[in-house]
């Protein structure tokens, strides 16, 4: 069953996330980048870590696509040009093939040998995971949660500056 | 006073430098007579070498200055270490010596920027004797490069048509020889810090006792003679030279043939050769070879130059040839020739490019066949140019000979008998090529009306001829001023790179570790 | 009195110094005149003195050391002296001839707008051969050496303004310099050879002494010597080094006569004098000596035959007196060949300032009569006899003793010279039969020269003919004396065999006989042979002079007729075998070319090529990459993943 | 729940971030200041930020030989991370001190500006002092976005648009691999401290040739090598410099560079230990090919500030070679040459933001020709700059190559050192182009619109200072960046 | 069973899907999509490794990509209308002024 449902959610992301690459109308790519998002929730969920597929759902899938979806109207893009650069096409499916046999390599080859740590299923069950996450930044990882206020307050005033008409 | 007589001369130029710029840039008058007066009092403060009598007794360095510069403890140190002995004791006068001239011959030849002129003229002269004087590899290197910057000024904003090119090509050939000594130089400071070596910071005196094996010397000895042979310049590395010379404004073409040529010279001797004597013997059929190529081959391209300055330009690379061929006698009389015809070269060669400049400020071109007949016109010119002529031809009783003659003679010892021979022939090409010049542009009759008109030499322009004169028949007649206080310093030397040599045939070499093993 | 040695030199060097740089202030011809003169005729005084106080005295040898030259290490270089016969000789020759010289030129030179610069450069070049004849060591005497060789390029050059001057005078340096290649090279050879045996030393006595330090006949005596010689051809214009004689004929006629007769070219011979233990012990050096002099001999002589200019006729002459002189060096006949130097001095002076007062008289008349026609062109001369009748008496007195008839001072010296050349231990009769061809053929063009400027018609163009007048006083008291010396100077070397004492080489034993007896040197034959050839080469001498008067005076259409005959020969003897064509071929122009080629294409193109190649490319690899840099982003992405895909590749794989 | 606070508060240490809270505050504060100030007058802001800078720059001296700890374990305020938060503070001063009369210049006076700087010193600062991956992702993050918005700060400017894009995309782009190489690491190592991997690879030494370990070590890498631009990360450099407000040009290619160096250097020196060989390799290589890169493009280029982006990529490279090196004077070597460079190319900059005219076409090789004669105080600043560029003794460049090239050699890495030194000596010929027209040509423009104004001028002036200071004196700097050795 | 391999497999797919987007799409916004596929294919392996460690560092991780992906797309998107208003296109081929 869980084996089912991974392959079926993994299809579907792969191929949505294709999509994302291969639609001409970016607000086709958009949607399936929503797709994707949500396969990754519900890959979340399946790791045992809900907090973060809700966060998934809601910062990703909600604000920022909306915000992605929100610029493409407001840009009023049309379709994409038929691609000209076939070279580039070539190019870049070639390295990524190339990238993707060599992740898949090291993947394989090498072993992802840290375990064991105290977190295990049975704990987040009983502490329940959004109080871990809650524990894990504010005890452990105080200072890059500021830090990140610090970017979205950066990311706001650039992001008001670059964009207001007038000054 | 004594006791930092040489900071206090070589950074005097630097002052006079700093108090120059405050002067204001339109009064030209001032602010020449501002750096003659610098550079007399520079050569003023010099003088008490010249008359040191310790120079005639011990071949050691005197004037010692020495204090701390930079210490990063286990990195590495440096050290503000400074002095003078025989074999840089006349290098040191001439410069200073060759500085007001060089002043002086600007007089009316620099119009524009005079200011930054005299500026970068004083500069280079504290470059010059910083190099001259430093007894630390990296304080030496400092000096070394900080020569080139105000040499590229002067090339590039006051030299002739095709400056930019001289200029830039100057700075990149020289520098690039003197990159890669200083990849030598933290190479042979890291291997002394892993021998266990007694060390001073980057001094050579302590560095000349290092054993470093053969191999590293090799190379070593590559890039130090590589960047000094540049500098001399060794044919085939001659090729800045025509450009720069013949571009260069008059004082700078004279510095530049006087003194900074010297540097390569003076950095074989005091550095390349006694550093890695072992690597030595390996390269002097290399670089003797070189030499006599250079001497017969300048004299050759000399020979069917147009330009008078670059005919000259050719000749210091015959000239210099001599020089190395001394040198690489490694013997007393080579060593001595080599030496004295350096200084020879500053004079004769600087005196040569005066002259051009005095007829190339006349008539603004310098071709041999836009002149002629000119000694109708100019007979004192006529006279010193034909003495300036036969002292570089090196006849006797002029300074040319004796250090071509004690060169030549030091050759023809041991190994380097052929290519002395060869050498010789450059005595017969020498005359060739300076008489035909001499021949073509004073004899005849004057054929060009431009030269009709001609005045003859100025007295500012015989003030500034005379001293060169004196100095070329003094060291001709009796050189023994200058070899008395010069020969207990390169018997020292000599003794020293022997010695070294010989050490390496007795002493088994410890097994030392290449320098891979610092990791 | 032989302290005092310095001085000799000092003279003239204080002359020039005087008149170098106050002569043009001083512009009085006579003061100029007179201070170069005197001081030399000081020069002379002390020399005379010095001479005969060596004379009386038992010791030969006297060094003067003044101080030191050069010092360094084991080469310990004085400014020294050395006085022994030898130079005793030279000195007076030198300091004699050189005062009458400078006596001749207040007069000949008058009205020169150089006149103090010239005074200067003759007082500088008897300073300099007075080194050259004094220096105790081989470095001074090297100073003298290359010191009249800048003269002797300063007065030929005297008239720079002609393009011809300027040519001979540097042609004349460059050969010269050619020599002294030879001379540099043997003395850095002698010096380290017996060095390595313990003496470090220049010093002619030292050398002398220590000679035998060196093998006897051994490689490197032989190659010293050989190039100590190639020095003296270079300076005493043999060959192959003689070119630069005939046309140092372009400086003034005192000049030619000083310098190119009697002193300079004879620094050669007197170098291998001063250096006779050496090359006495290499016999193969000594017959290439004596093989080089003989052929100069006889090869000068014949191009001397068909000259018409006065002065390269006794050029030409002179190179094949030289050939003799060499050719007594090279049998071992020193002091022959020093008696043939001295004898030489005085008559060829004469010769040339004789040549010079006709010269001085035709050039007068034709500036009387303002004519630009050769004045030293002898197809223009003829007749001057009655014009000339002291220049006529002096120059045929010193034809007569160049020819080598008796009783003249020529005959005692080239007899002597042709004795050894056939009767030494060293010598060859082929050599005597070629010096005796060149006697003959020297006859024949000197009486030539003699017959054409003053004996038959006048063929001066009419305009100018009646102006040629006697020289001034100035000009012919030395040739006055000079005459005189022509006709008795060989008296004082009466061989033996003719019933003198040959005093001359008594006096030069010293200097000679250890290196002839050590090396068994010496002429021996019977004295019927000796008679035998003194009496052939007087007939050759004689049919030489008949063969002259036949051919220009008795039936002067024979020349053109001759010339007409043999073309050929004729052509190539006056254009004097073609030899500076082919110096020019072989040496010269190859040079040029190959100055040239290695400016214009192997350093421009190759050498610099290299280097603004390295540039060129460096810069062409720069832009080349330039285009990688697109401005488009995915080119900039796919440059990335590139990097990380071969990065991550390499380090996963390897 | 009582508990958890009490845990969290025993974390917090101030004095650990302090110069970075500061800052971050003082950012703040003049973000409220220019928000309220009237439109065009940023002038006090500028001031206000500089004074900002000289505190935070006081307090980060203060803290010097007194490493501080905190966070649990996220960030160490060390020796080291003072080094190079000195640096990004000089930077951004010198910078903000020429920004005011510029942006004026270029008809922008946005108060914004200057915080912007502030936040990305701030992220200089956290990327230095991060002993965690978290940290310095984060404050690499805060770096860029804020830098983002700087290059593309003339939002009417094709150009400034142009490259704020590149620099976002391609930031964004290599963001993902170091995201992914984080990953691996944490995956192999369980941990995202720098000091938990060094411990994980010392207590399991199998880990180093785990090739996940390895492909994540390099995948870190990446974002760094990018951010510093070595080859073949380096394209976005010379596009983004060149169409960035030039004081943001200087800025970035001096504080966050150095900044990023600081984080690079902390991670592979204490992370990736480990794999040591494999990095020392890859660095020789990637040192040699950004050098060669940077030099050689910049041969062919007309546009100043082009050329300098490409200088500033052959920088990198010679920065690298400290890296080779792999030793304490290597590193301590990369520090000082941070330094150095911090002076040298924003005084260079410096010069540039004077002489531009409104929208800077004429910062080309023919429009400074003759500078030297018509401005020669800015002429002789710009020799002494690219003099130092070039390494040419007396000046900083000198010392600084020195020390790099000098840890090198003493790693035994002499080709290493020799093709560096080529590559500086092909270098000279594009500084040397550069006072070829300012000194060797005639101007062809009276460069009248130049105003020597205080600030650039104080910047300029300390920049000089710094260079000939730190070529003449450089013992007590050099004695400190060995201090700062980590 | 599902192990982690297949979680650090598949985001490796989406990585490499997320680069071959980068490398070939010419509209910026959809780079910048294909850049949030990398992103969350990196989020995927920090969960999945997150569980399979055993410690939820990896998961803080992930939050913190998060904020930077949202601040990344404000800066991003702003900059990509400022780079609209001026040349009507936010196609990547016209960001071209700057080369060579």
């Amino acid at each position: 069953m869980e084996a089912f449902l991974f392959y079926l959610t993994a299809i579907v992301a792969i191929v949505s996330a294709f999509f994302v690459t291969k639609c001409r109308n970016p607000v086709n790519s958009a949607l399936n980048l929503v797709t994707t998002f949500i396969c990754l929730a519900v890959f979340y969920v399946m790791l045992d870590a809900p907090f973060m597929a809700a966060i998934q759902i809601m910062v990703y899938a909600g604000a920022i696509m909306v915000l992605i979806v929100f610029v493409i109207m407001l840009l009023n893009l049309g379709l994409a040009v038929k691609t000209r650069y076939t070279h580039a096409l070539v190019g870049g499916g070639v390295l990524s093939v190339l990238l993707l046999f060599l992740t898949n390599y090291f993947l394989r080859a090498g072993d992802a040998s840290a375990t064991g740590g105290e977190i295990t299923s049975a704990v987040i069950a009983s502490y329940g995971h959004t109080e871990l996450i809650g524990r894990a930044m504010f005890v452990d990882f105080l200072l890059p949660f500021e830090i990140a206020s610090i970017l979205l307050l950066v990311a706001i005033v650039g992001a008001v500056i670059l964009s207001k008409r007038k000054v | 006073m004594a006791d930092n007589l040489l900071s206090i001369m070589t950074f005097f130029p630097l002052l006079g430098m700093l108090v120059l710029l405050f002067i204001p840039r339109e009064n030209d008058g001032l602010l020449k007579g501002f750096t003659l007066a610098v550079s007399l009092i520079t050569f003023a403060i010099s003088l008490p070498l010249a008359f040191d009598n310790v120079f005639t007794t011990s071949g050691g360095m005197h004037y010692r200055e020495f204090s701390e510069w930079i210490n990063i403890g286990n990195y590495f140190q440096m050290n503000y270490n400074l002095g003078v002995d025989g074999i840089s004791l006349w290098l040191v006068m001439l410069t200073t010596f060759i500085m007001p001239i060089a002043v002086l011959s600007t007089w009316h030849a620099v119009e524009k920027n005079v200011k930054g002129f005299m500026a970068m003229l004083l500069l280079l002269e504290t470059g010059m004797l910083g190099a001259f004087v430093s007894l630390d590899l990296f304080l030496f290197y400092v000096f070394w490069e900080l020569m080139l910057i105000p040499m590229y000024f002067l090339i590039g904003i006051w030299g002739g048509k095709n400056r930019i090119y001289a200029a830039v090509k100057f700075f990149i050939y020289t520098a690039v020889g003197s990159l890669l000594m200083l990849v030598a130089i933290i190479f042979v400071y890291y291997y002394a810090v892993q021998s266990g070596a007694p060390m001073n910071g980057f001094g050579i005196e302590e560095f000349y006792k290092l054993h470093i094996p053969y191999h590293a010397q090799f190379w070593l000895f590559l890039a130090f003679g590589f960047s000094f042979a540049i500098k001399v310049p060794m044919f085939p590395l001659h090729t800045w030279l025509p450009d720069a010379h013949t571009e260069a404004p008059t004082a700078g073409s004279v510095i530049l043939a006087a003194v900074l040529l010297k540097m390569g010279t003076y950095g074989y001797v005091r550095f390349a050769m006694p550093l890695f004597p072992e690597a030595l013997p390996t390269f002097i059929p290399l670089l003797a070879f070189l030499s006599v190529v250079g001497i017969i081959y300048g004299s050759l391209v000399a020979m069917m130059q147009e330009d008078v300055k670059k005919l000259v330009a050719y000749s210091s690379v015959a000239h210099l040839g001599f020089v190395m061929l001394g040198v690489f006698a490694m013997n007393l009389q080579g060593l001595a020739g080599g030496m004295i015809q350096m200084i020879n070269h500053g004079i004769s060669t600087g005196a040569l490019f005066l002259i051009v400049g005095f007829i190339y400020e006349r008539r603004h071109t310098r071709l041999i066949t836009e002149f002629g007949g000119l000694a109708h016109k100019m007979p004192i010119f006529a006279t010193i140019f034909m003495i300036i002529t036969f002292s570089s031809v090196g006849l006797p009783g002029t300074n040319g000979f004796v250090g071509e003659f004690l060169a030549l003679m030091g050759a023809f010892q041991g190994g380097l008998r052929w290519y002395a021979v060869f050498a010789t022939t450059g005595v017969i090409l020498a005359a060739v090529y300076m008489l035909w010049m001499y021949q073509r542009v004073m004899f005849g009759k004057v054929t060009n009306p431009a030269n009709e008109k001609l005045k003859d030499l100025s007295g500012r322009e015989i003030a500034i001829m005379l001293p060169l004169l004196l100095f070329v028949f003094w060291i001709g007649i009796y050189p023994s001023t200058f070899f008395d206080k010069m020969n207990p310093a390169m018997e020292q030397a000599l003794e020293q790179m022997k010695s070294r040599q010989v050490a390496v045939v007795e002493v088994a070499q410890p097994t030392v570790a290449t320098i891979q093993d610092l990791k | 009195m032989y302290s005092y040695l310095w001085l000799i030199p000092f003279f003239p060097l204080v002359g020039s110094i005087i008149n170098g740089l106050l002569g043009k202030k001083i512009k009085n011809e006579t003061v100029i005149g007179s201070i170069a003169t005197v001081l030399m005729f000081f020069s002379f005084l002390v020399a005379a003195m010095n001479f005969f106080t060596l004379l009386g005295d038992s010791v030969k040898v006297h060094e003067l050391v003044v101080g030191t030259w050069i010092s360094v290490g084991d080469l310990q270089v004085n400014w020294e002296f050395l006085l022994d016969p030898l130079s005793a000789v030279m000195i007076m020759v030198v300091t004699g001839v050189g005062t009458l010289i400078h006596l001749y030129s207040i007069g000949y030179m008058h009205g020169e707008v150089g006149f103090y610069r010239f005074f200067s450069y003759l007082n500088l070049f008897a300073f300099s051969m007075l080194m050259l004849v004094l220096g105790g060591n081989a470095l001074v005497m090297f100073i003298g050496w290359e010191g009249v060789g800048l003269c002797s390029y300063l007065l030929i050059g005297y008239y720079f303004e002609k393009k011809s001057a300027g040519d001979a005078a540097k042609k004349a340096f460059v050969v010269n310099r050619i020599g002294d290649f030879g001379f540099l090279c043997g003395l850095f050879i002698l010096f380290w050879t017996l060095g390595s045996k313990g003496v470090w030393t220049l010093n002619f006595m030292q050398i002398t002494e220590n000679a035998h330090l060196l093998q006897n006949g051994g490689i490197i005596v032989t190659i010293v010597t050989l190039a100590f010689f190639l020095g003296a051809t270079g300076k005493s214009a043999q060959i192959p080094l003689y070119t630069w004689l005939p046309d140092a004929m372009e400086g003034p006629t005192p000049v030619s006569a000083l310098i190119h007769a009697a002193t300079m070219v004879t620094a050669g011979v007197y170098m291998i004098g001063r250096m006779n233990i050496l090359f006495a012990m290499a016999p193969t050096t000594m017959m290439t000596i004596a093989i080089i002099g003989a052929t100069t001999a006889i090869f000068a002589a014949s191009i001397g035959l068909a000259q018409n200019d006065i002065k390269r006729v006794l050029a030409y002459s002179t190179v094949s007196q030289l050939g003799y002189m060499f050719l007594a060096m090279g049998v071992g006949a020193f002091s022959a060949g020093i008696f043939h130097l001295m004898t030489h001095a005085f008559f060829k002076a004469c010769l040339f300032l004789g040549s010079g007062s006709v010269i001085h008289g035709m050039h007068h008349a034709y500036h009387h009569a303002h004519l630009h026609d050769d004045p030293q062109d002898m197809r223009n001369m003829g007749g001057l006899r009655k014009k000339m009748p002291i220049t006529y008496i002096t120059f045929l007195a010193s034809t007569i003793a160049i020819s080598g008839i008796p009783l003249f001072s020529g005959f005692f010296s080239k007899d002597e010279i042709l004795w050894w050349a056939f009767g030494s231990t060293r010598g060859h009769w082929l050599l005597w039969l070629i010096g005796a061809a060149a006697a003959g053929m020297t006859a024949f063009y000197m009486f030539r020269l003699v017959f054409m400027t003053f004996f038959g018609e006048q063929k001066t163009d009419p305009r100018a003919k009646d102006h040629i007048p006697e020289s001034p006083l100035t000009i012919t008291i030395p040739l006055m004396v000079l005459g005189f010396l022509a006709v008795v100077g060989g008296y004082v070397g009466i061989p033996a065999i003719l019933g003198g004492s040959n005093r001359f080489e008594h006096f030069l034993a010293p200097v000679f006989e250890h290196a002839q007896h050590l090396h068994e040197i010496e002429a021996h034959g019977a004295h019927a042979t000796e008679y035998m050839l003194m009496a052939i080469s007087v007939a050759v001498a004689v049919f030489g002079i008949f063969l002259a008067w036949t051919m220009y005076i008795k039936s002067p259409e024979l020349p053109g007729k001759f010339t007409a005959k043999f073309t050929t020969a004729y052509r190539v003897i006056f254009n004097k075998w073609y030899i500076d064509e082919l110096y020019d071929f072989v040496f010269v122009n190859p040079c040029k070319k190959l100055g040239t080629f290695l400016w214009r294409a192997f350093d421009a193109r190759l050498v610099d090529g290299v280097v603004n190649g390295c540039a060129w490319v460096i810069k062409g690899i720069g832009a080349g990459l330039r285009y990688t840099q697109s401005g488009y982003l995915y080119n900039y992405a796919m440059a990335m993943v590139v990097g990380v895909v071969v990065i991550v590749g390499y380090y996963i794989f390897g | 729940m009582e508990n958890l606070v009490q845990e969290a508060i025993q974390n917090v240490n101030l004095q650990a971030i302090m110069p970075s809270l500061v800052l971050s505050a003082f950012g703040m504060i003049l973000l409220m200041i220019s928000v309220f100030s009237k439109r065009g007058r940023t002038t006090h802001v500028a001031w206000l930020s500089v004074a900002a800078l000289v505190i935070t720059g006081m307090i980060t001296l203060a803290g010097w030989n007194h490493p501080q700890s905190g966070f649990a374990g996220s960030v160490l305020l060390d020796n080291f991370a003072t080094f190079f938060s000195m640096i990004c503070i000089v930077a951004a001063t010198l910078t903000i001190l020429m920004s005011d009369d510029y942006l004026k210049r270029e008809d922008f006076p946005v108060g914004e500006y200057y915080p912007l700087i502030l936040f990305t010193t701030a992220g200089a600062m956290w990327m230095a002092s991060g002993t965690d991956l978290m940290t310095i992702f984060l404050g690499l993050e805060v770096l860029s976005v804020s830098l983002y918005v700087l290059a593309g700060f003339f939002r009417d400017k094709l150009s400034s648009n142009e490259a704020g894009l590149k620099y976002f995309f391609l930031g964004a782009f290599s963001t993902g691999f170091l995201l992914y190489g984080v990953a691996l690491l944490y995956g192999v190592t369980g941990t995202t401290k720098i000091q938990g991997i060094a411990a994980y690879v010392q207590a399991n030494p199998d880990a180093a040739t785990n090739t996940m370990f390895i492909a994540g070590g390099l995948l870190l890498l990446v974002g760094f090598l990018f951010k510093v631009a070595a080859a073949p990360f380096h394209m976005w450099t010379p596009d983004v410099y060149q169409g960035a407000p030039t004081p943001i040009t200087a800025f970035m290619s001096a504080g966050p560079k150095a900044a990023a160096f600081a984080a690079f250097i902390r991670v592979t020196i204490v992370g990736l230990e480990g794999m040591q060989g494999e990095l020392t390799s890859l660095f020789w290589l990637l040192a040699v090919l950004t050098m060669t890169m940077g030099n050689f493009i910049a041969l062919s280029q007309k546009d100043i500030k082009r050329m300098l982006a490409y200088s500033s990529i052959a920088h990198a490279g010679y920065a690298l070679v400290g890296l080779v090196a792999w030793n304490t004077v290597g590193l301590s070597a990369i520090m000082y040459y941070m330094l150095v460079y911090t002076f040298m190319n924003i005084g260079a900059f410096a010069v540039l933001v004077l002489i531009g005219k409104k929208g800077e076409d004429n910062l080309t090789l023919d429009g400074i020709a003759g500078l030297g004669y018509k401005k020669p105080f800015l002429g002789v600043a710009l020799c002494i700059f690219l003099f130092s560029l070039m390494g040419l003794p007396p000046t900083a460049g000198f010392t600084g190559k020195f020390y790099i090239f000098a840890g090198a050699i003493k790693a035994g890495y002499v080709w290493l050192a020799v093709l560096g030194m080529l590559n500086s000596a092909v270098s000279l010929y594009y500084y040397l182009r550069i006072i070829v027209q300012m000194y060797f040509k005639d101007p062809t423009e009276d460069f009248a619109w130049v105003s020597l104004n205080l600030p650039t001028m104080v910047s300029i002036i300390i920049s000089i200072v710094g260079v000939l200071y730190l070529g003449i004196m450089p013992g007590s700097l050099m004695q400190l960046a060995k201090l700062a050795g980590l | 069973m599902i192990s982690v391999n297949h979680y650090l497999l598949l985001s490796a797919i989406l990585f490499a899907i997320g680069t071959f987007g980068v490398l070939t799409r010419k509209n910026a916004i959809v780079i910048f999509m294909c850049i949030e596929v990398m992103l969350n294919s990196v989020n995927l392996t920090f969960i999945a490794l997150s569980r399979h460690v055993g410690n939820m560092d990896g998961q803080i991780f992930v939050f913190f990509v998060m904020t930077v992906a949202a601040a990344e797309a404000a800066v991003g998107l702003a900059l990509m209308i400022a780079f609209f208003r001026n040349k009507d296109s936010i196609e990547v081929d016209d960001f071209n002024i700057l080369k060579w």
